[in-house]
């Protein structure tokens, strides 16, 4: 019998699916699942003009990419550093600079036009929203009438390449959540995955065999995808049951995005100088934070 | 009770986490029985509120944490937290994708996302409409920008009850109108063909509800003044005689004991003076 | 601390929840979960004209109430007896006398027009479908332009009132499935229950603890049922995990049933009146079928 | 070998069993590597085809039996069945429930539900349009009510190739044009601004495919005759040499005996004298 095909793949090549005015999806609810090792890759490829999908609500990944000069245009429900930052900080300049659009929504706004996608629908009419201020900042989100009542029309959002972080893949491409996963199954991962038009790379931490995926299919939450074994790939983000964010490199991070909001751009720098285009690659990034720090991060599986 | 002047007892006598659980016993009295509340922010206040309600008089109340609807007896950690331990509630009902929101929209449904549901925002206005979008210049651009509008719309829209929470009461938080429209209050609602509107708005100094779709003074807390609230809000304040916000009860003060053995409500960040001028 | 509510009720007055005209919603993908014993007891109230929603490939439930006279109108993407009748006898009796209007669909718009309801939409515009003789079928379900290609416009479906059977329940109104359940997670419970206006009604094998449910929150499917502890409640049907089909029993009722597209009412007659109308509820249904063949029905657990 | 006549071996000589296992072939033939392909009928048979496609040249087809991605090596019981035992596949995916279906639409998505769907139907006309709703009389209207188009239409409009598969052969199944569509055909698909059509349809007696939109021979089994196909066929078939099915190869039949080692095989209902006239 012939063998199956693996999909196994390396940060760099991944990383070069990316090109200039990309809609780019990315995992990442708030702290959890950022695929940071990624962004770090494609932030270092000095990709332009891109367009996030993330979040529904979003974090650092989305950030750091707008920081570093990747991304047009986001679209999210929200960048936050939940208690280290009620805005996330180069979001927060970009967008007053007049340097980034936010295609402004809300979580199930997101959700609903990811569905278009994955439905191939040309709109999906919503009653949530109506009577806010989408409308007046989204050209393409409108408010309809329709048998009487009022709607926003959510357009289709289709990602062309999507990067997810999680705690395991097989070989051929089955991405599955830690047994201990935090809020319900998944966040957005699978939405991302089934409303792309193109590739879907996972990073995870550790590769398993297809024997070991199998006897729990309803931890699976993407199939087919790409795989990239990136060990502490989310961080400084967590991953779902494996390990914790690093609070204290986000306030870090925080401080130097907020010296930049007040005119001191030298922090901001410094930062992705250090931990972004100063590091070859993601061994050096995981060398430069140091595995002791790594380690206390760990969730503990009591 | 409603002649009685609200006494000016902001003295240090007050300590911080007196307002969390004034507050928090504030909040647990607007829960019903049967209901579902869900909220985002504020989550160690807004749960400890729900499990006290479900302790006192609202043992069907269902509690929607992020998108779990759990049941416990401690206030747990918040949905973001450096704590490793695994929360010990019991898991009773999840969404199995956040996109699984989506399907719990009708709200007739007994698995309706919920009845009442909390929204904050960098700006609440008079007719309770919430702003996390953002903060307009004198040129009218947008030259602070907010987080966004996370999970606040589509819920703030559709849900039953929506109850308005503030960490602090300025007149920057309490305006006239807000710059962007993130949750619809009375008045936009109406417009878009919407029943109802917000009920309460609760903040660290007072409670506010509403009457003809715009805010009034229904209690003030008393370790703050009246006049105080009035100078603090952004807008005018229909005159008439205000109670003081009705102090925990001994059976509340119980419940919270067990409701919050380990002080977590301690820990609430709120402005107990109502934060800066 | 106050007592829970609990939410346990009768077949008696769960039936009584339907009259006339309603909208009723019923579990049952072909075989699996139909909610026999609250048919059968609807069907000896003698409701008349209910539309209803089933399936979306739909069974014995569906053609029961049909042959019942209770029926003016199906939502449903075929009424079927795999391997025993192409076409369920009552149902293509009653749609040849044009007796029964039938909402043409297939279980991708049945789904479809469930959504809607459920998230309070106007309509949903779907490339399924566009070529096909639904439109002409359907006075509510027509093709439309948009942005230069077809979509069939599907509208709401809304049922008033909810009946499924699964394998167990809590008092509180938790439903769930076996740990052994079939495919998926569930059929169309789920979907019934979320766009259905009113309540929903759970008859179950067996009512378990709320901390039996409470270690197991994947398996619940639907919450806030009321909830009838209704043992073999699906008979014929099967229940997924706990016991098969009875399918001789399924051909005795298509053989009936067949004898009236013949002509001869007889067979289908006594049908009715052995299981359905001379049977004074459940608990007489289920000694008239005998205890020994109900439990060479089960399941294996091995 | 274009030039041969098909031989008319239609005595008891090939027994029943022998069809049902070259059309496991013949659509095994066409089951192509890193495909995913689904089914809801005829499961037995396709399902045969699939694992035995697996086995042979295409390790990584995923196969959609129901609403579950299954590995497995043996053929399973069908979906609906009296039979007790919990089928022994790895089950490698599933839907949580069966409205994901709508999820997985996107065809370029790597979740997408399939690439091949076979379609059956009471009526299959010439340019592959199928009828699972029911038969007009002479006046119009429906005088045979069919079972629904169950699970076809929405797939079999959006799949990248669609393959009808009939357990017989005759002039009712096969029709010059359809009294309902429940799949459409060439013609229809083109007018609604759908791309491609149906590439096959597979018969008891015959393999037809498609030539500008309209139904070919392209070879009959060698237990029938060409002459019986075409009078069993509803519409002109177009003239020219026909070749005869290639019968399983030694490969294709040791590997048949490793998917169905418990003969299930002889017990699919296939009309292998093509039906009734």
């Amino acid at each position: 019998m012939t063998a199956r095909g693996e999909r196994v793949a390396s940060l760099a090549e991944s990383a070069a699916l990316v090109r200039d005015d990309m809609i780019v999806g990315l995992s990442g609810f708030s702290y959890q699942n950022p695929p940071m090792a990624i962004v770090r890759e494609i932030a270092r490829r000095g990709v332009k003009n891109l367009t996030l999908v993330s979040g529904p609500t979003s974090g650092l990944e989305t950030d750091l990419l707008i920081g570093a000069g990747c991304v047009r245009r986001v679209v999210t429900a929200g960048v936050v550093f939940e208690r280290v930052a009620a805005v996330a900080p180069a979001f927060r300049r970009a967008a007053e600079r007049g340097d980034l659009d936010v295609w402004e929504c809300d979580e199930c706004i997101w959700h609903l036009a990811l569905k278009a996608a994955a439905w191939g629908m040309p709109h999906v009419l919503w009653r949530g929203g109506v009577g806010t201020s989408l409308p007046e900042l989204n050209s393409d989100l409108k408010e309809v009438m329709e048998e009487g009542r009022r709607y926003l029309k959510v357009p289709p959002v289709q990602p062309d390449v999507v990067f997810l972080h999680a705690a395991e893949a097989d070989p051929f491409g089955n991405v599955r959540v830690a047994r201990e996963a935090y809020l319900g199954r998944t966040f957005s991962e699978s939405a991302l995955a089934l409303a792309c038009r193109g590739p879907v790379v996972a990073t995870v931490e550790r590769i398993v065999t297809n024997a070991e995926v199998a006897v729990s299919p309803e931890r699976t939450i993407v199939r087919g995808a790409l795989v990239v074994e990136t060990p502490w790939g989310a961080h400084p983000g967590g991953v779902s049951g494996r390990y914790v964010p690093d609070l204290a490199h986000y306030r870090e991070y925080a401080a130097a995005g907020e010296a930049s909001l007040r005119g001191d751009p030298v922090p901001y720098r410094r930062y992705l100088e250090s931990h972004v285009y100063g590091t070859e690659g993601h061994d050096a990034y995981r060398r430069s934070i140091g595995a002791e720090r790594l380690d206390a991060l760990r969730t503990s599986r009591a | 009770m409603s002649e009685k002047r609200v006494a000016p007892a902001s003295g240090p006598t007050t300590p911080p986490r007196d307002v969390a659980r004034l507050l928090t016993c504030v909040v647990a009295r607007e829960l019903r029985d049967g209901e579902v509340v869900a909220f985002g922010l504020n989550a160690e206040l807004l749960l400890a509120a729900a499990l006290l309600a479900q302790r006192l008089h609202a043992p069907n109340l269902r509690i929607r944490h992020g998108l779990r609807i759990e049941r416990g007896h401690e206030l747990s950690p918040s949905a973001w937290t450096e704590e490793r331990a695994s929360r010990s509630h019991e898991v009773i009902e999840y969404l199995e994708a956040h996109d699984a929101i989506l399907d719990v929209a009708n709200r007739s449904s007994p698995m309706r996302f919920c009845d009442v549901f909390f929204v904050g925002g960098m700006q609440i206005d008079r007719e309770g409409s919430a702003n996390l979008i953002g903060i307009r210049g004198k040129d009218g651009r947008m030259t602070i920008r907010g987080p966004g509008s996370i999970g606040t719309t589509s819920i703030g829209t559709l849900a039953r009850h929506v109850i308005l929470f503030s960490d602090e009461h300025t007149t920057r938080r309490l305006v006239e109108t807000v710059d962007y429209v993130s949750v619809p209050g009375w008045r936009r609602r109406a417009a878009a063909g919407l029943e109802g509107g917000p009920s309460l708005c609760v903040t660290p100094l007072a409670v506010l509800d509403f009457a003809d779709g715009r805010m009034r003074l229904r209690s003030v807390h008393a370790h703050a003044t009246e006049e105080d609230v009035r100078r603090r809000t952004g807008f005018p304040l229909p005159p008439g005689p205000v109670r003081t916000t009705p102090p925990p009860t001994p059976a509340e003060v119980e419940a919270l004991s067990v409701v919050d053995p380990k002080g977590r409500l301690d820990r609430v960040d709120l402005c107990r003076d109502g934060g800066p001028r």
